[in-house]
């Protein structure tokens, strides 16, 4: 389960409003098992053909789920996550933007001590297309079987991304939404180590932003890594120190900026798109010259 | 959100930072008194959300009462204009008027959290009242940090560490380690995001004092700071962002070109922004309508694009995910047929529910330029203008 | 350190944990305007540092006013003897004046610190109103646990996984994971060692109460819980073992023999206890004199065990580390001298300055019984007696 | 360094007032590598010869120092472990007693992810008699050189313990004093387990005490142990629900009596000895037994 999600997932869905229902008929029509939803005091309802239980230990105990999908209101958020930690269950993917940095510091504080992968927050989750298993927000008719992954810290820009090379003619085999927030479950260099690991992916897409140095640490992975990687940074024109939507991007010092990260990659071996609308176009490229497409 | 110096200084000081003696005026007739009541040379301090306001002629010095009286008279009402402000300044309501104070030594100290270590971090530094971004990439030894493990809080080990690194010790070392353990407490308490006191400063009579303090508070946990977000002047911030913040829209950023955007998704918006650029053009906002679920969004956040006087053609990129692509072309085709976006205007729709999205725009009978990737909506909105 | 009942709910109410309408009486005429005040039927519980008071005639209920000054006329200035007191009893000063609840059902929950995870734990059962014990050895399934991570605190889940575990679901549900919140919250920030109630009471009419509250603050924090330190009782605890507090001996309590102990070290001093009863024996006293470095603190101590009436013979068994057995042989010297210990006094030393203890033992001149070793030193002490 | 301490530890004491002086004295005296002390605003200083530092960091960058030995008192003891670790001292020994549960608390959730093993608080510490080597407050006299660990939660029951084996003239590779207090560091099952490791000791001694189910946990370990252990159990005779001192020696429920305790270890294989008298000679019978002595 290199993708941290194939057939075997059974997903529970925490926060069942409006969007968690929406996700939820999407994900089953898909053909993703989602086997309940939780919603504390509506324990023993049905809602939309799923069961609803208060707590998610009673999903855990009663369906056996094993993905959980986070929709909860940012308030709540950590709770929430802290809650699917509690009852073990193995991938816990939070969709919710907003969360206090340091409830997420005291989340990712907790998950250090546990066997329990985050990814996330403020995310769109992760597809895996060939076990058509969809735990997110992301649209479904723009990807195509196949076997590039995408890993981004934007949702939109997965999407694009995805939609960018099926029109170019490159299946996926799946992505993973990493998060846009300056604290994050799962980093990008850890995903690039699930797709590394995973049969089904021979190339990789890899988006960041300016802010931080994730994209530095990935570029230091990628160094070890032997498919290939497409990499794009978002923000390279942002005026500095103005907070663009992820707290993240801010750009904090030389390592923070576009230049800096493209660099880094470009020096680990990675190919780096600089036109946001070159990333199909540029791992056809890539996969025609190794000999994959 | 920022504080303006004032509010910071009277924060920390509610956690035990020591801070000059000085009072706000919002009239030169204030200022006068409050120097008078000090006594002897005070500093008068243009209260505006920007660093850098010593060089601009923000940070003054009055001998006598009069004169205190006479710089806060220029000072208030004035735009003030530093390097990080942008040509058309920032609106000076009020200044601190504050004992000048007999430096001996300047030192650094801040609270961020560090995103990498998911911790808090204090950073620490001899070299205060410089930019510490240059001393930390010039000279990364003379930069001390200590980390907050959530564990088990800060600790007074911690702060004896800095305290002792900063060669504040003897008679210095108690207030030095109180002070930054106050600094701390402030900042988790009230959900910081950064707290700085640049410089720190060593009195010539043997005080430690924060001579200036910076302090922003997370965005996100202001549902749970509800006495500082009280604090917010909207004074400080744009117009045009003001204008979009009522509307509900979370991201909205002027820049300085003349495509309006309307994006979902600060990645995508913000690749937008370098698409555009590289298409030759510039941008004239940064705006994420998020997953705004609702027609009335988009005509607002349109609105908001379409009345900016240097807005020339409007580009909407929009790839749903959460988003609705058919509610986004709703609400583009309202925001034109109520003559909100009179400019030329570029429309991308790709992901949830495009068919009906692009079937909506088909039968609007509206004029719009059609794209079908993230280039070309760029070049065909360069285009639009040149 | 203990807190009363009333002491205790007034704590929890300033968390926000509800309790029943009440009010603390030290006179019947008191009694009786609280009961005139509270209306209907009221319940008077004595406040006495024990638990089973109900079965020791400790809890009444009074149908009027007149009827709760007569009770408490009863009551305040009796001994409460428990199964827990001891014979003795604990003096009655003061009584709660409490609203009489309509029971629909009684649930337990308190807080703890879990040694062996390193975590308070918050315990909750349906079986309120019962011995927590005996349900968990018994029906261990019928005790819900959540442990208190320190590195995120205690969570909204594990508030709803407990109230809903409680059945407190529905309308009681808000009110139940409030209750559970405030308790953990007052245990969390006041260093409490133990929280308990039992039982919380879901009224007839749909509230939820804390019937009944024990609260207990480590002794080890009472340095930084100074308010709480003040609400301590003196009456509840036994004279010989405030005497020895007052001398700065942290670890005495009183037993029902006749052999007076001073050992160091509460492992030994436990362990002299067993050796005693092996050998035929009863203690007087725990007393660990714990690493006392002076003289003055061993005859303080020894004042106290040898004008205890029921000692027979004194035993003083010391095995040197950070004490240091010469200061100690001193002590027993003084205290000899100055004619407090009476009676037949063994004394074995052992450890830290061996050599010096015994020689001065050996100049005094004065009749001690000297032991080599421990079990030998119990056995002299009861031979001396018998 | 089965026993945490030898010839290669580099001692520094944090807390160097008048107890911390006297037993760095001791330790140094017995062959015993004292570096340095800590007393914040003494740094610089020299004390009975003595370097004192302002930080543990200082002691280790410039002394090296391996082994931290803590005098520290109680309100602050908690922050002296603390920093200790956080210079990354492997071997952090607490002698300070009556240190604050929560602050514990606080200080075992950090160490849990940490290298550093901590001993106590509330203990005598450690003694390696063949090493000469003694990091804690036990008198040294009473030891002789030889192959029985003592482990015990009580500091006066090791000396006692001790004392007997000697004047039975059974010798000791050396003596770990766990602490009396309901959370520290490590338990009587991993100091048995240094023991059981450590291939200077034949046999060992283990002292417990009424309260909590540390010796549960410890006859679990001694069923897949090799050496003998000779157990005693203090507080069979207490009143049941006082305080004796040790905090952990509460009684709490039936877990809690000497009884349980003493049937767990029987049941595990060690010898349970009754009268506290009777240590020496019943390991005395034991060595003789198994053909050790």
């Amino acid at each position: 389960m290199s993708l941290l999600l194939d057939e075997n997932s059974k997903v529970v869905i925490q926060g069942f409003g409006a969007a968690g229902q929406r996700e939820a008929i999407i994900c089953r029509d898909y053909g993703t098992n989602v086997v309940a939803g939780v919603t504390p005091g509506k324990g023993g309802q049905e809602i939309e053909g799923f069961p609803i239980r208060n707590t998610v230990q009673e999903a855990v105990d009663e369906f056996h789920a094993n993905v959980s999908l986070i929709f909860v209101p940012a308030p709540f958020a950590a709770d929430a996550i802290l809650e699917a930690n509690s009852a073990n269950v193995p991938v816990i993917i939070c969709i919710t933007e907003n969360i206090p940095v340091q409830d997420m510091m005291r989340v990712k504080r907790v998950l250090n001590n546990s066997n329990s992968t985050l990814i996330g927050p403020n995310c769109p989750g992760i597809i895996n297309i060939g076990a058509h298993a969809r735990a997110g927000i992301m649209p479904i008719d723009v990807y195509m079987d196949g076997n590039v992954g995408v890993i981004s810290r934007s949702g939109t820009l997965v999407y694009e991304a995805v939609d960018q090379l099926t029109k170019a003619g490159i299946g996926q085999s799946g992505s993973i939404g990493v998060g846009g927030d300056p604290i994050i479950g799962t980093s990008q260099a850890q995903a690039l180590a699930l797709l590394e690991n995973d049969p089904n992916t021979a190339a990789i897409v890899l988006i960041g932003e300016i802010g931080g140095t994730a994209e530095q640490e990935a570029a230091e992975y990628i160094k070890t890594m032997n498919k290939p990687v497409v990499a794009f940074i978002a923000g390279a024109t942002a005026p500095p120190g103005r907070r663009m939507g992820h707290a993240g991007a801010i750009i904090a010092g030389a390592a923070g900026t576009a230049e800096a990260k493209q660099q880094a990659l470009r020096d680990a071996g990675a190919t780096v798109v600089k036109n946001p609308g070159e990333i199909g176009s540029q791992m056809l490229a890539v996969l025609k010259d190794q000999g994959l497409a | 959100m920022k504080l303006h110096e004032y509010q910071a200084k009277q924060l920390l000081a509610s956690y035990g930072v020591p801070v000059p003696e000085g009072k706000i005026a919002t009239t030169p007739e204030e200022a006068q008194i409050i120097a008078q009541e000090i006594g002897g040379k005070v500093v008068i301090k243009a209260q505006a959300h920007t660093g850098a306001r010593g060089k601009a002629g923000g940070v003054k010095v009055a001998e006598t009462p009069a004169e205190a009286f006479k710089i806060a008279e220029e000072m208030i009402g004035m735009q003030l204009v530093t390097k990080q402000t942008g040509s058309a300044g920032l609106p000076i309501s009020a200044v601190l008027v504050e004992e000048a104070i007999s430096i001996e030594r300047e030192l650094y100290l801040s609270v961020a959290i560090d995103g990498s270590m998911a911790m808090p971090v204090i950073i620490a530094s001899q070299e205060g009242g410089m930019d510490i971004e240059e001393v930390a990439e010039q000279r990364p030894e003379a930069i001390l940090k200590q980390y907050v493990d959530p564990a088990c809080g800060f600790q007074g080990y911690q702060a004896r560490a800095l305290a002792f690194g900063l060669g504040l010790s003897g008679k210095l070392n108690r207030p030095a380690t109180a002070l930054i353990e106050a600094l701390t407490k402030s900042f988790l308490e009230t959900d910081g995001s950064i707290a700085e006191i640049n410089p720190v400063v060593v009195t010539t009579d043997g005080r430690i004092l924060a001579a200036d303090a910076k302090f922003s508070i997370d965005d996100s946990a202001l549902f749970r700071q509800k006495n500082l977000a009280e604090l917010r002047d909207r004074s400080q911030e744009a117009d045009k962002e003001l204008e979009a913040q009522d509307a509900g829209i979370g991201n909205y950023i002027k820049l300085n070109g003349n495509i309006g955007c309307l994006v979902n998704g600060a990645g995508l918006a913000m690749s937008t922004l370098d698409a555009i650029k590289m298409a030759g053009g510039d941008a004239a906002n940064f705006l994420d309508i998020g997953t705004a679920n609702s027609p009335e969004a988009v005509v607002a956040a349109l609105k908001i694009i379409g009345t900016d006087p240097d807005v020339e053609a409007v580009l909407v990129n929009i790839f749903g995910g959460l988003a609705r692509t058919d509610i986004i072309a709703q609400g583009v085709i309202d925001a034109k047929n109520q003559g909100l976006i009179p400019q030329p205007t570029i429309v991308r729709l790709a992901g949830s529910n495009v068919n009906e999205g692009n079937e909506l725009l088909d039968n609007s009978g509206l004029d719009f330029v059609r794209a079908n990737g993230f280039a070309e909506a760029a070049q065909l909105a360069v285009s639009a203008i040149s």
